[in-house]
């Protein structure tokens, strides 16, 4: 099953001609990844590793109407306008890779996305790959494999630490989502561990959390409340980061007295999720999670 | 990007909210200048952007242009948590009758602006909410449709004021909503907010966070980013790095903010303790670890050097050229541990150890090793 | 059944102190509608008609959580504001009575409501009737009789002309809608026509049209499209309005060559739907379809 | 509520939408002075509100400024569809090489609005959208979001523009759509937009029709509205009846616009021709009752009255107090069928009939006995 993403999923690629947009278009193809086309304004009729190019997404989806998901590599300045284009146009799913999109403006295409029953991953994330099947982001496909853990990050190269870890150890991934480590994330981990509780092929899920805001408090208590029917293990990073100091994702910052990593880590505690002191820890408390 | 009081008053100014006479003095004669100028009873308040002046002496009354001068005179040079006070703010005192809380923040759970209002002002609002939480309104606010009246009649209603007050309430509303719209906010505060001995409202204090992905489209704050850093901060801006300084002696460089926190708290975990925050950011070529690593050497704090890197985008090899450059240019020596894994792992490795630096393979064992070295030193 | 409302159906009333506001509430509390509380900003602690008054809708829904439905009779200036605070506060139904709302604002609460999954009955509108159940609007209640035929209206009196014509023969209204004369209505003919296709009381549907826009194209081809299972007879108002005349509603006017009575008439015809030439036709061409 | 094309030019003006220069102007001696400000070659435009102009000889063009006040003075009073030419546009003549249509409508079916653009400008759009329909481009726009940059390259593209003139159609369409929110527009339409021979944008006619509901918020456009009507169009504004004139003999009053329509409607299904319609609206006391029967007493061609009420929160007694109170004012006598029905029947019906005026119990009956008389003058 995984969640999100499958094998048939058609994809489109929104700054597909920029440099990362074609680097990572060429990565994704070689991992199987069905992209169905490419959207660069004016550079309509060009062709990206043997993939179309339209100047909108709207023509991209007419040429091909099985594109439900859409993958923007779009500058900061231009992201939003791509990710409401990609809405009207009737994308189900949208990756946004950009870092440094200003919050105001993430926060307003988020709710958007929301209003209409769209799911967002990112900005600033890696993305989702449900290993074997099909990739739609960044990270590394080889150190994921397929299998029945779904993992859930703020984190990037972190994510596939811990994937490598467990890959080593012989545990596969359903999915995993980087949902980005901006302050607003467009998918939260609650609505991610709902889709992996209804996902028959996901017997437990590693969740991924730092420092900043209340996500993980409020997992937790998702957790703890809906009586979660899937082994959780979490790691939280940050707890050396000073208050009121952003540690690199733009999210990543205790302010106002809230999103210390011991607030975190107490939550999950007391929700009874498993959490790994360090990183290596996570492949030994998923085997015995799992064992259960 | 945090602004300092008189920025926020100035802009407080600019969206119609009321604010007592003000201005900026930097030594002591501009001080009481100034007083003379605003005449009477004035307030000398130190300009710096951590919290705490209050207790640390940095805010005083003076009946006369005299008095504010000599306050001024102790208050600038001060060191307010680390923070060296450069510049003071003279303003008129106001006869106070209540204070009161009026912020607006972006709220990361709901993903909207949200309103927090309170009757109880003057008072640190994170302290209030942890032990008086029903004494602050949280009204959040659709980014679609802005402001509306029913947030402004609740926000008034909370606040105990008087009917005729709600109109006033709803200008210094509206202003701070467009404040925090027009300059993207991650916070703009009036704390306190009083009301006069008349019954009129005055912003008599301004705490005001921009969000730094936003200021290129703030061209006049862009120019103002990073004043406040050291000189190893301001270089790492420079070259494009986020960096954030701890008090440990391990100096620590890794891809990704995600790793290199749980690299700090693996060193943490295992004994030791991180000097700083380093992250490359993804795909860095060669030169910019020669930056990364160059800076960390030159920092008297960085003991020894921890560099833990896992390649996908980034390249094992141009981080070991990186590595490479930089130490044959330093001029002193220091202890270095270095993780390398992922794409290209093999040539990395073998450059390194062509100049003689060993590479470890697994990240808790590195920084076993990291620990260790720093006990040495 | 019935749909919207419901005998059980709790009711704020918005602006209610206002001259229409008490004076409705006293007919709809009259009727039997289940008014728990009203709202005018600085009267919260009043009583009209021994309803309490509150501030705020939030503050009236604290106090009567069963409230799930409201009617507005704020002016236009202020109206807007009252829809989007009762959204805020969680209500399902709202009527909007008021006239005269700029049609920009109402396309945007209009949008918002929809996005929101809220209903919104109106603006403009005489409301929602249920006969011998409840009344939410300014309708004369007793010219209405429960029964098995759901009516659709764009107008007010010459509903109340029709449902009264056919109380007189006999039949009787399951619930009937005043949509509202303005050119966007909060809910239109088909979202109305869909429910009342799933409501198993109802056994016949009257749609009252006029003049401007297209709604009744669109019902007709939905009635085809769909092969729409209930017997549907129309009527359009407007066959002597000139183009270019707003014909009393903001919405009853024909503008850029759309909107002509007899391209709806057409449409419904078409659409195998009965169209009255007179009023007093509707209830013999009811009792014919119902016979069948 | 229209505006003419020089109001609408002039909006343009102020939204950054380049325009021909020109002048308004209101005899042959101003059209000619404009003419030679303006220098060379000008036309000369009649302003009015209906369509159709140029086939009315209307728009004329000038290579002097006595030629422009010559065509000034063909122009000026003459009437198009009924209407009195007042005033004339002289604006500078162009070097076109291609016309556009570029409009935002306010679209009812999705309640947003609509931009409409077209490579074939200078023609009535309701006849392309007949003849032509996959030559106009329809894209809405998200009001919570407002005019976004790929409406823009969408438009641009469809117009078949070169990417150069990107730039032009963006601040041209932006303009447009700020002039639309702002103004409470129900249209806004440039029609043509033309090429230039030297490949820029401009605008040489407009069309705007802003909401009535919304005049409030426009005091400048309140003062002009209902410039256009007649008199007896006026007093029905003034008395805020909803009116429109037809060419029938029978009028018509009611309470209801839907009720109103649908008496009209009997009446010609029964073989009449109603002269107007009146809508009274809801809850009518007598005096308003009175000045809507005065004012179709009043008017020659509303031979014969028929009044045709369903009481509501109308009262039906209200009603007849008012027909008889205007009655008794009434200079000319004319035939009347009033039917009424609902609250305060019995007491209205009373009223009347003391006054010798029969009351009709049903609509259809009604209408028959109005037609009748009808046909009897």
């Amino acid at each position: 099953m995984a969640i999100l993403l499958r094998k048939e999923t058609g994809v489109v690629v929104q700054g597909i001609t920029g440099r990362e947009g074609s680097f990572h278009t060429k990565a994704m193809l070689g991992y199987g990844t069905r992209i169905l086309a490419g959207v660069t304004p004016g550079k309509g009729g060009q062709e990206v590793e043997g993939v179309p190019v339209y100047d909108s997404v709207v023509e991209a989806r007419e040429s091909h109407p099985e594109i439900t998901a859409s993958i923007i590599f779009v500058p900061a300045r231009f992201a939003p306008d791509a990710v409401y284009e990609a809405i009207e146009a009737g994308v189900e799913l949208i990756v946004v890779i950009t870092e440094g999109i200003p919050v105001h403006d993430t926060m307003r295409f988020v709710r958007y996305a929301r209003m209409n029953g769209v799911t967002i991953i990112g900005p600033n994330c890696p993305g989702v790959i449900t290993p074997g099947e099909s990739k739609l982001g960044i990270m590394p496909g080889h150190v994921f494999k397929k299998g029945n853990v779904g993992v859930i990050s703020r984190s990037g190269t972190l994510t596939y630490e811990i994937a490598y870890a467990m890959t080593r150890a012989g545990i596969g991934q359903s999915t995993a989502i980087g949902i980005g480590g901006d302050p607003i994330p467009g998918t939260g981990f609650i609505e991610l561990l709902r889709m992996f509780e209804e996902d028959p092929e996901t017997h437990a899920v590693v969740l991924i959390g730092e420092i900043g805001g209340d996500m993980e408090e409020r997992a937790a208590r998702y957790i703890a409340d809906s009586g979660y029917s899937k082994p959780v293990v979490a790691y939280v990073a940050g707890r050396t980061a000073p208050p009121g100091k952003r540690m690199g994702h733009a999210g990543a910052i205790i302010s106002m007295g809230v999103g210390d990593a011991e607030s975190k880590i107490r939550a999950f505690k007391e929700a009874g999720v498993q959490v790994a002191e360090l990183p290596s820890q996570i492949p030994e408390l998923l085997s015995k999670a799992l064992k259960r | 990007m945090k602004l300092y009081e008189y920025e926020g008053m100035e802009l407080f100014r600019r969206y119609g909210i009321p604010v007592p006479g003000f201005e900026v003095a930097s030594s002591p004669e501009e001080a009481a200048e100034a007083a003379g100028r605003l005449g009477g009873r004035v307030v000398v308040k130190a300009q710096v952007l951590v919290g705490g002046r209050g207790k640390a002496g940095g805010v005083k009354i003076a009946d006369s242009p005299e008095e504010a001068g000599e306050h001024a005179r102790r208050i600038l040079g001060m060191s307010i948590r680390g923070e060296r006070v450069e510049r003071l703010v003279v303003a008129e005192a106001v006869d106070i009758a209540r204070e009161l809380y009026l912020g607006i923040i972006l709220d990361r759970s709901i993903g909207a602006p949200l309103i927090l209002a309170s009757p109880e002002g003057g008072v640190d609002i994170e302290e209030l909410a942890r032990t008086k939480p029903e004494r602050i309104l949280k009204t959040p606010v659709e980014p679609f449709l802005g402001l509306k009246p029913y947030h402004i009649r609740r926000v008034a209603r909370f606040l105990e004021l008087p009917p005729d007050a709600q109109k006033q309430v709803g200008q210094i509303l509206s202003g701070l909503y467009r404040l925090f719209i027009e300059n993207d906010c991650e916070l703009a505060e009036i704390n306190p907010l009083v009301v006069k001995k008349d019954g009129g409202l005055l912003a008599i204090d301004s705490k005001i966070i921009v969000d730094d992905n936003s200021l290129y489209r703030h061209p006049e704050l862009q120019e103002r980013a990073g004043r406040e850093m050291n000189k190893y901060e301001a270089e790492a801006r420079r070259l494009g790095f986020s960096y954030v300084e701890l008090d440990g002696n391990i100096g620590v460089i890794c891809n990704g903010a995600g790793l290199t926190m749980a690299t700090m708290d693996t060193v943490l975990v295992l004994g030791g303790r991180p000097a700083n925050f380093l992250d490359i950011g993804g795909g860095a070529r060669a030169d910019r670890v020669e930056g990364a690593v160059s800076l960390l050497l030159s920092h008297p704090k960085a003991k020894i050097l921890f560099i833990n890197i896992l390649g996908g985008i980034t390249r094992c090899d141009e981080v070991a050229r990186g590595i490479v450059n930089a130490l044959g240019k330093a001029e002193a020596k220091k202890g270095m541990v270095v993780r390398l894994k992922g794409t290209n792992e093999e040539e990395g490795r073998r450059i390194l150890e062509e100049n003689g630096i060993h590479v470890v393979d697994e990240m808790d064992e590195a920084a076993r090793k990291a620990v260790e070295l720093a006990r040495e030193v």
